[in-house]
């Protein structure tokens, strides 16, 4: 049970990382792989918060007077998630205007029927 | 306590793999923000209030969102 | 003394005010880029002299490192500071006529920020900050490659995106259990803790800091998105990520595992890979009938020379490495400013359109020589002293593995040196027989403009030409400079220690 | 074929990443950074939320840089999309009354919402990037609700650039007052009082503003010639 307690947050952590990178790899529909990235930024976040995690402990925030420091979780990977949840959103917008444009002149999203330019 | 969260990741992998294997994109992309809903909840049991917020309003809403208005001007289908 | 952040901080709030200086005449965006860079380059250029023996630690927000963001511009960060300053103003002088279609504005800010990113990557001396400058370098490469809009642009745009993302996922992974194991992101302190239980046991996340950042340096086998990006962005920014934005990714991963993992363990294996990225860039520019997809391959070719010679990890193959990386830097953009002005008049990206173009426009058509010569490694040009130290720091270390890996090195320059001539050839001897082939016609027809390239382009090219000779004449100007730059790479405690003092 | 390469591929990183995390345990102690931000920081920024403090202060360059990729991703979409871009305004029917008037209704409580958030980023969780999505899911529903009204370009760049302008402004000003870039030279008041943190509300509310004006930007070029 503590092992599960221990390993639950990384397990989903590590999932999403791993289904995202499958989706890139192997979709072949655009917006899937955009999907794909999406699940694997959400991943990679909530990986970098469970390192920052004290057994235990409560958010840091002095909201209230009495409040422990010593439990409080370790703030800078949430600051460093804050930062990559913003870049994730504005590499994801970037990519389906991409998406958007290349649709407008293939009239497809497939990857596979979109290889104009070869080696 | 212990059973809540693998509940909730339990779920939330599920609806990775159904984004991954659902055909219609508006479906995945449902899918998809509801991995991110819950990764906020995980974030609040992570005792990270801020992240949850940010990861709710930008990860699940807006990404979303846009997701949407990308596919309804591209399409629909996965072939 | 000049505080190195503005560097970063003035390009930036001019970038931000782009979009106010638009609303009082369009056309001064253009002139933004020029100015900053040329800031950038005074700054630098002051700066130089003073960190060369003494690197200045800058801390954002006063407080102590490691507990705040700290800047570390010593010898290798200004030199590369100044380099894409120089690159950086240079390119936006063409680009003031070059770039006229489009959203122009949008445009000479995403060149901005790009310059601000590279050199943000180049200064900070702190891990996770160096992923977010990278991030700003990669994303406006992204959005200029495919700013235009158009076909392949698009396509090649997507393909360099996916890619760089998932680069920058598990660089960020990486960064996270470097956290996560060493509860520190400050680069020297992180160093100062990893020299404590030694690289090898940290091989996963430098493996993934290696290839979140090898994507955007194009070290072989992610390389994938190159030759796409490179040939179909517009030639101004061809040149800038192939002078500016390959460079930086390559100084992050020396600085990576020079400086933070001090892997000695696997300079052997990042030769190897640098032989091959030579081999596969050059062996793939050689069969290339499209002009610019010729010279991005063989920015790829010359990206493993330069890798060969900083994992050679002595002063002398770094000196030579940062040397060539210089010689590159000036060459390349050359070429893709020279090359955008005869594609331009030639209409077509084929090397069989361009023949005869050595009569119809003679100073681009020279620049181009001298810039082909100097990536060949002919004397009196840059290309010949820096080729020449990293052959000469390989023997010199008299080691079996290197001497056999520089020969097929030199193997690789010998096909440089025939698809390069092969186009001067085209350039100045071939025009005449199919003059009179309908296509050409037409295409002069279509093309009203005649004539050599316009002064805003000419007049950097020929500044990179002046400087391509002179520092080949005289390369002592710049060897003590990256001497001591190579030094810093080289010297992990005395970097850790000019950060804690 | 192309599945069995890429399973064979994730085995071997989730391999290495696993060797790689067994030194990683979960729940451990706080790293000395962190117990340095949360033991001394509400002495030395005067913000009761530690999140803030480390994003806006200790790390503040960072979330320079990062409000810096949200406008290059914001500008580059408006590049990518706007090239090309045909004038046949596509009339969609309109919005039924009780959607439209619900949407307009909403609307200023979000924007309250979303600046009340951001406002109040260095006393409780949220900040400028909440608090900025937040704004910009408003306009996402007046944009939904309300097809006939769009926001005017001109004044959601001007607030991008403003607030870009601020922040460099503030970290110069720290430059010239206090000797390093970003430095709180403002007095860092009473802690848990809405004036309290010196530079760190300024800071935010310029974030709020530029996050929510540039989100707003993205989904309006989205939106736009549907």
């Amino acid at each position: 049970m503590s092992l599960l307690n221990n390993y639950a947050y990384y397990a989903g952590a590590f999932g999403l990382i791993f289904i995202g990178l499958y989706v890139i790899l192997t979709k072949r529909n655009l917006i899937k792989v955009i999907v794909g990235l999406g699940i694997l930024d959400t991943g990679v976040n909530l990986f970098l918060i469970c390192l920052g995690y004290t057994s235990k402990g409560t958010a840091p925030i002095f909201s209230r007077a009495g409040l422990d420091a010593e439990l409080m979780v370790d703030p800078v990977p949430q600051a460093l998630v804050l930062t990559a949840i913003v870049i994730g959103v504005a590499v994801l917008a970037l990519a389906l205007s991409l998406a958007i444009r290349l649709y407008q002149h293939y009239g497809t999203l497939d990857l596979r029927k979109i290889r104009e330019q070869r080696w | 306590m212990i059973l809540l969260v693998s509940f909730l990741v339990l779920l939330m992998l599920t609806g990775a793999v159904a984004a991954s294997v659902f055909r219609d994109l508006i479906s995945a992309v449902i899918a998809a923000a509801m991995v991110s809903l819950i990764a906020s909840i995980l974030f609040y049991l992570l005792q990270a209030p801020d992240v949850a917020m940010a990861e709710a309003s930008i990860g699940a809403a807006l990404t979303a969102a846009i997701f949407v208005v990308a596919i309804t001007r591209t399409e629909r289908f996965e072939e | 003394m000049v505080n190195p952040v503005l560097l970063i901080a003035v390009p930036l709030g001019l970038a931000f005010a782009i979009p106010l200086l638009a609303l009082l005449s369009k056309a001064a965006a253009r002139y933004v880029p020029p100015v900053a860079s040329g800031f950038n380059l005074i700054i630098s250029l002051l700066l130089l002299p003073e960190v060369l023996h003494n690197p200045a630690i800058v801390s954002i927000g006063g407080w102590q490192p490691p507990f705040c963001i700290s800047l570390v511009a010593g010898p290798v960060g200004v030199l590369f500071a100044a380099i894409i300053a120089l690159a950086g103003l240079l390119v936006s002088v063409y680009a003031l006529d070059y770039i006229r279609e489009g959203a122009t504005g949008k445009y000479h800010m995403l060149y901005l920020f790009l310059l601000t990113g590279a050199t943000g990557v180049v200064l900070t001396g702190d891990i996770f900050n160096l992923f977010v400058f990278f991030e700003i370098l990669c994303i406006s490469s992204y959005a200029l490659v495919a700013y235009q809009g158009d076909r392949s642009g698009i396509e090649s745009g997507v393909k360099y995106l996916i890619q760089g993302a998932v680069g920058s996922s598990l660089l960020l992974i990486g960064i996270g259990l470097l956290y996560g194991q060493f509860g520190t992101l400050n680069m020297a302190d992180l160093a100062e803790k990893i020299a404590s239980v030694g690289s090898m046991s940290l091989f996963v996340p430098m493996v993934l800091l290696i290839t979140g950042l090898g994507v955007e340096a194009a070290i072989f086998p992610l390389n994938a998105w190159l030759p796409d990006a490179h040939s179909s962005a517009p030639s101004s920014v061809s040149a800038i990520l192939s002078g500016v934005a390959i460079e930086v990714g390559l100084y992050a991963v020396a600085r990576v595992v020079f400086t933070v993992f001090g892997a000695s363990s696997i300079f052997l294996f990042l030769a190897f890979l640098g032989v091959l990225t030579l081999l596969v860039g050059e062996m793939c520019a050689f069969s290339q009938d499209n002009i610019k997809r010729m010279l991005a391959y063989s920015s790829i070719g010359q990206i493993g020379l330069i890798l060969f010679a900083l994992a050679i990890a002595t002063t002398h193959g770094v000196t030579g490495g940062l040397f060539q990386l210089v010689s590159h830097t000036l060459s390349k953009a050359l070429l893709f400013l020279a090359a955008g002005y005869m594609i331009y008049r030639a209409g077509s990206m084929e090397i069989s359109a361009l023949e005869g173009m050595g009569r119809k426009m003679p100073l681009t058509c020279f620049a181009f020589t001298i810039g082909a010569f100097s990536l060949v490694g002919l004397p009196p040009f840059i290309g010949f002293p820096s080729k020449f130290l990293v052959v000469r720091a390989a023997l010199a270390t008299q080691e079996t593995i290197f001497i056999v890996l520089i020969s097929v090195a030199l193997l690789g320059t010998v096909i440089e040196g025939a698809y390069f001539f092969r186009v001067v050839q085209v350039l100045y001897f071939c025009g005449g027989r199919h003059e009179k082939s309908s296509n050409t016609i037409k295409k002069e027809e279509s093309d009203p403009p005649a004539g050599d390239a316009p002064v805003t382009a000419l007049v950097p090219m020929f500044v990179f030409v002046a400087l391509i000779v002179i520092v080949g004449v005289y390369p002592r100007l710049v060897t003590d400079v990256l001497g001591s730059a190579a030094s810093e790479l080289l010297n992990r405690l005395d970097y850790i220690r000019s950060v804690f003092t | 074929m192309r599945s069995g390469i890429a399973i064979a591929l994730l085995a071997i990183v989730a391999l290495g990443i696993g060797l790689a995390l067994a030194k990683v345990p979960f729940g451990g102690p706080k790293t000395e950074v962190g117990r340095h931000y949360v033991d001394e920081g509400v002495e030395e920024t005067g913000a009761a939320n530690i999140v803030t403090s480390v994003v806006v202060s200790y790390r503040g360059f960072d979330t320079l840089g990062e409000v810096t990729v949200l406008f290059i991703a914001a500008t580059g979409l408006g590049a990518v999309l706007s090239t090309g871009r045909k004038n046949a305004a596509s009339e969609k029917e309109p919005a039924s009354l009780v959607l439209h008037t619900g949407c307009r209704l909403l609307f200023p409580p979000i924007l309250i919402f979303g600046a009340y958030i951001f406002v109040h980023g260095h006393l409780s969780p949220g900040g400028g990037f909440q608090g900025g999505a937040i704004i910009a899911s408003g306009f996402l529903l007046i944009y939904l609700g309300c097809r006939e009204r769009r926001i005017s370009r001109t004044a959601s760049g001007l607030a991008e650039s403003l607030g870009g302008l601020v922040f460099v402004a503030i970290g110069l000003l720290g430059l010239a007052f206090g000797s390093h870039f970003l430095s709180n030279f403002l007095p860092r008041g009473t802690v848990n009082t809405l004036f309290s943190g010196g530079i760190i509300p300024i800071i935010y509310v310029a974030v709020g503003f530029k996050v929510g004006s540039e989100l707003a930007g993205i989904i309006d070029n989205l939106i736009e010639e549907g």
